[in-house]
């Protein structure tokens, strides 16, 4: 791709997330549409740090943990301390992100399906203790949370109250959106540079990248902390659209969806998550209407995808010739 | 305290071998079987229908669950995950293919045999009680043996029969294993329908005593997975220990933090996490990267 | 020529095996030194420990006077002490030249999130590496394959991308594990003589090799462990002729085998 | 043809806890056919057909937004759901902002009282029963200790800590508070072995699910426990006649209106059409058949509120019909005066029930205000 | 002597890059024959090819009469006799020696032969026998060695393939090794196509030797005739490392 066409590429991404879909839902008046697309975009934010623990080597089925605690301490610091939620966005992330180096350091040392169980566990661990804490107000939960407020700088009006617009949905849409272009942006420009290499030795063979002078116990903390602090964020804006949290607003089975998410569109790609998050959370509620039949079908596609697609959505397009198989026809 | 280490002796037989089939379908082919708690189900729904409704014998039903079990594994392996084996790049992409059944089959599950917790008649009858220091109805000292009798079987044939070690050879080294004769796909499918049927078994065996619910698979298969990891992914006796601990963990743990109530899993859990940080194969696994 | 690297006492347990037991010897700068010894006889063991791979379970490594057990491999490594694998270890997924490019990390002057934003400093790594990739591959005889996934190479390519990977941290002692192993006469020739020209370049080198032909052309000195312990330390004209060695190790020459 | 009313369902179908929406979607299909078939219903002018549309959430209260979003979307402005506590919670910026009347099944009081308008709460309240149980334990059975077991879950452990305050308030000396269990329990002896040890009179399973409550049940007698056992969630005959047995006889629960010795003939044929259509009963659905009744039977007073809620709300302060599924006069109108200061509650018979040998025997009927 | 394995012009391919490049070679029965050549000539690609582990593109693999390149399925090949000891060793680890042996025989069902198998593995090999019950994984590598050609022989074969069994094997143990190759071609009857970098003792130990370069044989012959052939001398034997 030479460097124009990458540039008109990304305009007309952005194009068609900030402007072309608002547009079609004006016109055809699908106004749910808005909050499944931002449910896609802050889902696909937590998915994308799986993905990059993914990419170091790690399955994480943890990231329901940071959501959670990112929804709380979002929520505790508006409703307890009255903190803007502007400023709660990244103070959440940026806790998860502490807390993750805490818990990152001793398991990180753990691989492949032992890392998975643990972060497992860990989500079961966040939700008890979300139950347990004296601060979260246990098991009724923290509801009635304010929506997010203004934003004024020198009297100007950057952002309006989400309370005084008449509908508060595309302004969550806009806020998921920019959060997930943001969040995307970054992962690509990581992938995509020498940092990006230095995950892959690691998802290869940590042992040869110790050798050659890498610091692999820290590079899987940054990204860890990089994950959790997504999880963070993604928790926090779920828990300002639903003004309320609950330690079960995000469970093992989202945990284990985030990963899911990162399989189905496709571990080798940075946009991986984003595909897969639209393609199950979406489809699911497509399937709405087939009633009691909606977990069969959803599950027959599912299934149909892999068989069709093992190696995620995205190696439709950029597949090679798939890996040799052993012995003959 | 007698109470609290036959409750837990009796969980332990049953995680045990909850979780057998589990390890070794992950032995063999590096699949996290995330369907592995709906296979448990299934089981229990076939024992359900032919002991509870159709009031046949209950060795007939648990006969039946095995092998219905069984033939679901062995479709499994031969239809779904022997070609996103073959075809995928990273294994874990099994996963969401595991996943992807798990779903399915509660969808199925549901489907036909309803949403209601489902249970059947007593096998047998009556409670033993030493003294109130120790009460244990005859059916789960029953099934507590039957287990622990199925756990015996199946350890020994893995380890003398012939089929056993083409199993755990190819456990070991698929391509060598091959190379000794072994036809891998034949004993791949063997091997999941082993390890289906295994969880077949279980869900049958455990209809008498805490019945079947269609909604339970998907706990169920987690709470599986914590006991293969205390012991050691895709290590036979790392389960069967994996089992025992859980199960003597939950008993005795439930007792001792008794008083500290609401936050007595989380306890559970979190000593689960230091234990796993600390020994980051389980208790006797192999090095798995 | 001075000491660069004493092993003091090295000792290592594993359970009740003991792998590497109470080794001393040193290296002098520039030279290139043997490890020998039975299958089992510690000698990947030992170099675990000189790398920081492993935890000592006593004694220690001394480099240029300095303690340096005990240490993360990659500090270690950064020391300038890069060890390569017995085992062909390389990063599968990349290509030739990415494996070498990537293993330049060590010189990086950048930081991570200098990485990130592509800084200057970066920028500069990264031509600086590529050019200097091409000509370590260049200088195995690499340069044809260098596009090549790595998982496909043969195990003789294997093993020279692993001394390629080696190299390119610009070490000051380069440990090689078996470098030569599944390498035919010919191929071993001019492995033999790379690693001369390595050693020309002013890097130390240990090496732990099987094939005795290459070892004793190459060697200046030679250390021969058996069952973890030093049997024998000298030029390869004292080894060769040592009685206890050619018992324990190399055996007496069987022209109706061809060894 | 008919016009055709919708409404809606955001709630639990399929998972561990599927049993509660399905109750809830069935009785809700049932009760739409059965209308449709003899005519739909004559609201205002017009006649009306029934038409149920359905949201599976998976019991996460992300997706619950998303159901009520739909329900939204279809033009709806009533929907039954959600089902717990979490997901109730979560709809109520979605259901306020698109006008929407919604009837949970989840007792937060804060859902209910001002400033929330829009939530009506399905059935009873455990802080409503729990009290009159207790009360009737006390004064009749001569109970004196309570032990309380919960899941480790939201709504298991809120119900908890409001039996539990009852329970002090009826003087009740509280020997378990405290002791709870993971969701994927399967075998309750190991929880129930140091509960038990404190020897209550009585044991309640606070939010017990359906499929759980027989197999605590059957572990607390197998222990030797002889007390009570009790729960203040609406239970199935069926589920705890498998489940338990024999054991199951003496279990009090919370019904609807379908013993025997209330029930009308409505009820009769609602269960009969229930049983043709998905082959089984379901005894939960005892209570769940009320919301849409009120639904419709409110718009039927008053047409204007097909498409305004506000015209609903008005009618439902003085809103009163007959009760179909009771015989006698009783009568449908909304409650929840004194638990939550306005009347955002379906008013249902509580009828305190005795589990007998596969059937329930009402212990006593009381009302909620 | 009757031919038992016939290779002809075979053509092989992983992906788009060519490994065999029309090879032809012959073995007879009884026989010994040597492959050698450079890294990435082609020699494992031809032992795969035989054991069905990778399909070729075009040629036939002829053995005993049959053709056996198309519809045979690896586990099928081992059954008509035909047993591969792979490149780097592969022992089951977990496996104690005994069973690693049992498993060896996986395709034999005569009880009574497989004891005679046995011991006469064990005889031939007096240190599998000391390690009886010992994990695979925890013996030394000359030990592994020893285990994985006491497996193959344990199938009873007709051919016995071997890619480079002096890999990684300090020197006096690969002399036990060529001995016991030598011993089993003459004692057992077992012909042998061994793959080897050591040139002077594949030529040594074999009756035939291919040579092979990059995908194709460059020269072949007698072993005793190439000992002696310049061209061999200067490419393979390399005289002195100098
Ligand atoms: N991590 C470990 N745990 C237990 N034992 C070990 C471990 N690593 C090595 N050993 C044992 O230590 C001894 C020395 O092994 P080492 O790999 O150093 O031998 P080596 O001299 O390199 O042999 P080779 O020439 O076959 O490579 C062996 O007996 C080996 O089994
Ligand atoms: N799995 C694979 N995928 C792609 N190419 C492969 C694969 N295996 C081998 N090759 C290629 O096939 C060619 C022949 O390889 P082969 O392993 O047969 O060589 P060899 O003679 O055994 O070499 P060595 O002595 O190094 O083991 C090499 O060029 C190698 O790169
Ligand atoms: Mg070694
Ligand atoms: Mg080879």
């Amino acid at each position: 791709m030479t460097r124009t066409t990458k540039i008109v590429g990304v305009g007309a991404v952005l194009a068609i997330l900030l402007v072309g879909i608002p547009a079609l839902i004006n016109i055809s008046g699908r106004w749910d549409l808005y909050y499944t697309l931002t449910s896609v975009a802050l889902l696909s934010i937590a998915s994308g740090g799986v993905w990059l623990t993914f990419y170091i080597g790690r399955i994480n089925i943890g990231q329901g943990a940071y959501a959670l605690m990112g929804g709380y301490v979002s929520a505790i610091l508006v409703v307890k301390y009255g903190v803007s939620f502007w400023l709660t966005l990244p103070i959440a992330g940026l806790f998860c992100g502490a807390v993750s180096v805490l818990i990152g350091i001793p398991i990180l040392r753990l691989r492949g399906v032992y890392f998975a169980m643990i972060t497992l566990v860990l989500t079961e661990v966040a939700r008890l203790s979300m139950l347990a804490l004296p601060i979260t107000n246990g098991a009724k939960g923290i509801t009635n949370i304010p929506l997010p407020g203004a934003v004024e700088v020198f009297g100007l009006t950057l952002i309006p109250d989400f309370a005084t617009l008449s509908n508060a949905k595309p302004a969550f849409y806009y806020l998921s959106i920019v959060l997930m272009i943001l969040c995307f942006a970054g992962l690509y420009r990581l992938v995509n540079s020498r940092l990006g290499k230095l995950c892959r030795s690691l998802q290869q063979n940590e042992e040869l990248a110790s050798s050659i002078g890498v610091n692999i116990a820290y590079l899987r903390v940054v990204a860890y902390v990089i994950s959790s602090f997504l999880g963070g964020i993604g928790g926090a804006t779920f828990a300002a659209i639903s003004q309320s949290v609950y330690p079960s607003s995000f469970t093992i089975a989202d945990s284990i969806n985030f990963m899911l998410n990162c399989f189905l569109g496709g571990l080798g790609y940075v946009f991986g998550p984003m595909l897969g998050t639209l393609v199950l959370y979406f489809g699911w509620d497509l399937l709405f209407q087939t009633g009691e039949f909606q977990l069969l079908i959803f599950s027959t596609v599912l299934i149909a995808l892999i068989l069709a697609l093992p190696n995620g959505l995205l190696s439709l397009r950029f597949s090679k010739a798939g890996k040799e198989s052993v012995g003959r026809e | 305290m007698e109470q609290v280490l036959a409750n837990g002796l009796y969980l332990g037989a049953q995680y045990a071998l909850i979780a057998l089939g589990l390890t070794l379908i992950f032995a063999l082919m590096n699949v996290l079987n995330f369907a592995h708690g709906q296979l448990y189900v299934l089981g229990g729904f076939v024992t359900y229908t032919i002991y509870g409704q159709l009031e046949m014998p209950f060795v007939a039903a648990l006969f039946a669950a095995a092998v219905t079990l069984a033939l679901v594994g062995g479709l499994m392996e031969r239809f779904l995950f022997r070609t996103v084996l073959k075809r995928s790049v990273r294994e874990e992409s099994t996963m969401l293919l595991a996943a992807g059944t798990a779903f399915f089959l509660d969808a199925i599950i549901l489907l036909i045999f309803g949403e209601k917790q489902r249970g059947v008649p007593k096998i047998v009858d009556g409670v033993f009680n030493w003294d109130f220091r120790l009460i244990m109805p005859y059916d789960r000292i029953l099934i507590g043996f039957l287990a622990i009798f199925a756990i015996a079987a199946f350890v020994l044939y893995m380890q003398y029969s012939k089929t056993g070690r083409a199993l755990r050879a190819l456990a070991q080294d698929r391509v060598a294993a091959q190379l000794m004769g072994v036809n891998v796909d034949r004993y791949s499918m063997i091997g999941f329908a082993l390890g289906a049927m295994l969880a077949g078994v279980v869900g049958g065996l455990l209809v008498t005593i805490t019945g079947v619910n269609s909604g339970i698979g998907g706990p169920i298969s987690i709470k599986a997975f914590m006991m293969v990891m205390i012991g050691g992914a895709g290590v036979i006796s790392g389960a069967i220990a994996g089992g025992f601990i859980l199960g003597m963990l939950e008993s005795v743990g439930l007792s001792v933090l008794h008083s500290y109530g609401d936050i007595t899993y989380l306890m559970i859990f979190a000593s689960l996490m230091v234990f796993l940080s600390i020994r980051p194969q389980g208790l006797m696994g192999k090095p798995w990267g | 020529m001075s000491e660069l690297l004493q092993v003091i006492g090295l000792t290592k347990r594993f359970g009740g095996l003991t792998a590497v037991n109470n080794v001393s010897f040193s290296v002098q700068e520039h030279e290139i030194l043997s490890v020998i010894g039975p299958n089992g006889a510690g000698k990947s063991t030992l170099f675990k420990l000189i790398a920081s791979f492993l935890r000592t379970s006593g004694g220690e490594v001394r480099f240029r006077g300095e303690r340096i057990s005990n240490l993360a491999p990659h500090i270690t490594a950064r020391k300038g002490i890069v060890r390569t694998f017995q085992e062909t270890t390389i990063f599968k997924g990349m290509t030739v030249r990415e494996n070498v490019v990537i293993a330049h990390h060590l010189r990086s002057k950048a930081s991570l999130f200098g990485f990130f934003i592509e800084s200057p400093a970066a920028a500069r790594d990264e031509q600086e590496f590529g050019r200097s990739a091409d000509q370590i591959l260049e200088f195995l005889d690499l340069g044809e394959i260098k596009n090549e996934v790595a998982s496909n190479l043969p195990q003789g390519h294997l093993r020279a991308l692993g001394i390629a990977i080696g190299l390119s941290t610009d070490p000051t002692v380069l440990l090689l594990d078996e470098p030569f192993a599944g390498m035919n006469h010919d191929e071993t020739r001019r492995a033999v003589e790379m690693v001369r020209s390595v050693r020309d370049r002013g890097v130390t080198l240990l090496l732990v090799e099987h094939d005795m032909s290459a070892v004793m052309k190459i060697s200046d000195r030679i250390v021969v462990l058996n069952f973890g312990e030093k049997i024998a330390e000298g030029t390869p004209e004292e080894i060769q002729s040592n009685e206890s060695v050619i018992e324990a190790y190399l055996g007496i020459e069987d022209e109706s085998i061809g060894l | 043809a008919n016009k055709v009313l919708k409404i809606g369902f955001v709630g639990v179908t399929s998972g561990p806890a599927a049993a509660w929406g399905t109750s809830n979607v069935r009785s809700m299909q049932t009760r739409a056919a059965w209308i449709n078939e003899i005519g739909g219903v004559k609201i205002g002018g017009d006649t009306y057909d029934i038409e149920i549309v359905t949201f599976d959430d998976q019991k996460d209260p992300k997706r619950a937004i998303a159901g009520m979003e739909k329900m939204a979307q279809e033009g709806i402005h009533y929907v039954v759901g959600p089902n717990v506590d979490d997901g109730a919670a979560a709809v109520r910026p979605v259901a306020e902002s698109n006008g929407i009347m919604y009837f949970p099944y989840a007792f937060p009081k804060s859902l209910y009282q001002k400033p929330a308008s829009n939530a009506v709460l399905g059935m009873i309240a455990n802080y409503q029963s729990g009290p009159a149980i207790y009360k009737f334990l006390r004064d009749k059975k001569g109970v004196k200790k309570v032990a309380f077991i919960a899941a480790n879950e939201s709504d298991p452990l809120s119900q908890r800590d409001g039996g539990v305050a009852a329970a002090n308030a009826l003087g009740l000396e509280v020997v378990a508070d405290k002791d709870t269990y993971q969701n994927d329990t399967r075998d309750f002896v190991p929880v129930l072995t140091p509960v038990l040890r404190s020897k209550p009179d009585l044991l309640v399973l606070s939010g017990v699910a359906p499929g759980n409550a027989p197999l605590l049940i059957r572990s607390a007698r197998e222990l030797g426990y002889t007390g009570f056992i009790s729960t203040e969630t609406a239970q199935d005959a069926k589920v705890l006649e498998e489940g338990a047995g024999d054991l199951a006889n003496g279990f009090i629960s919370v019904g609807g209106a379908s013993t025997p010795e209330i029930r009308s003939k409505a009820m009769e044929e609602f269960i009969d059409r229930y049983t043709k259509m998905f082959g089984e009963y379901n005894d939960e659905s005892n209570t769940k058949v009320y919301a849409l009744e009120y639904i419709i039977e409110t718009l039927k007073m008053n047409p204007k509120g097909i498409d305004d809620i506000g015209e609903f709300k008005k009618t439902m302060d003085n809103f009163s019909a007959p009760n179909p599924y009771m015989k006698g006069d009783a009568t449908l109108k909304y409650v929840g005066m004194t638990s939550f200061g306005q009347k955002r509650q379906v008013a249902v018979p509580m009828v305190v029930n005795e589990y007998r040998d596969g059937k329930f025997d009402t212990l006593f009927i009381a009302e909620v205000d | 002597m009757s031919q038992l394995l016939r290779f002809t012009d075979v053509e092989l391919y992983y992906d788009h890059v060519y490994a065999l490049k029309g090879v032809s070679i012959e073995l007879n029965e009884g026989e010994t024959v040597a492959l050698i050549g450079a890294n990435g000539a082609g020699k494992s690609s031809i032992l795969r090819a035989i054991t069905g582990l990778q399909g070729i593109r075009k040629g036939e693999i002829v053995f005993d009469g049959n053709r056996i390149d198309r519809g045979f399925g690896p586990d099928a090949i081992v059954k008509m006799g035909i047993v591969m000891v792979p490149e780097g060793r592969r022992v089951f680890p977990f496996m104690s020696v005994k069973d690693n042996l049992l498993m060896g025989a996986f395709t034999r069902t005569d009880k009574g032969g497989i004891n005679a198998t046995l011991e006469m593995v064990l005889g031939r090999f007096p240190r599998l026998k000391e390690r009886y019950t010992q994990a695979a994984g925890t013996m030394s590598g000359g030990e592994q060695q020893m285990l994985v050609i006491g497996r193959a022989l344990m199938a009873k074969p007709k051919l016995l393939l071997l890619d480079e069994p002096s890999l990684g094997i300090a020197p006096k143990l690969v002399q036990d090794i060529a001995r016991s190759i030598v011993a089993i071609n003459r004692d057992e009857k077992v012909s042998v196509l061994l793959v080897e970098q050591n040139s002077r003792m594949a030529l040594r130990i074999s009756h035939r030797t291919y040579a092979l370069a990059t995908g194709s044989v460059a020269l072949s012959g007698e072993s005793t005739a190439l000992l002696e052939d310049e061209r061999v001398k200067s490419l393979y034997l390399g005289g002195e490392v100098s």
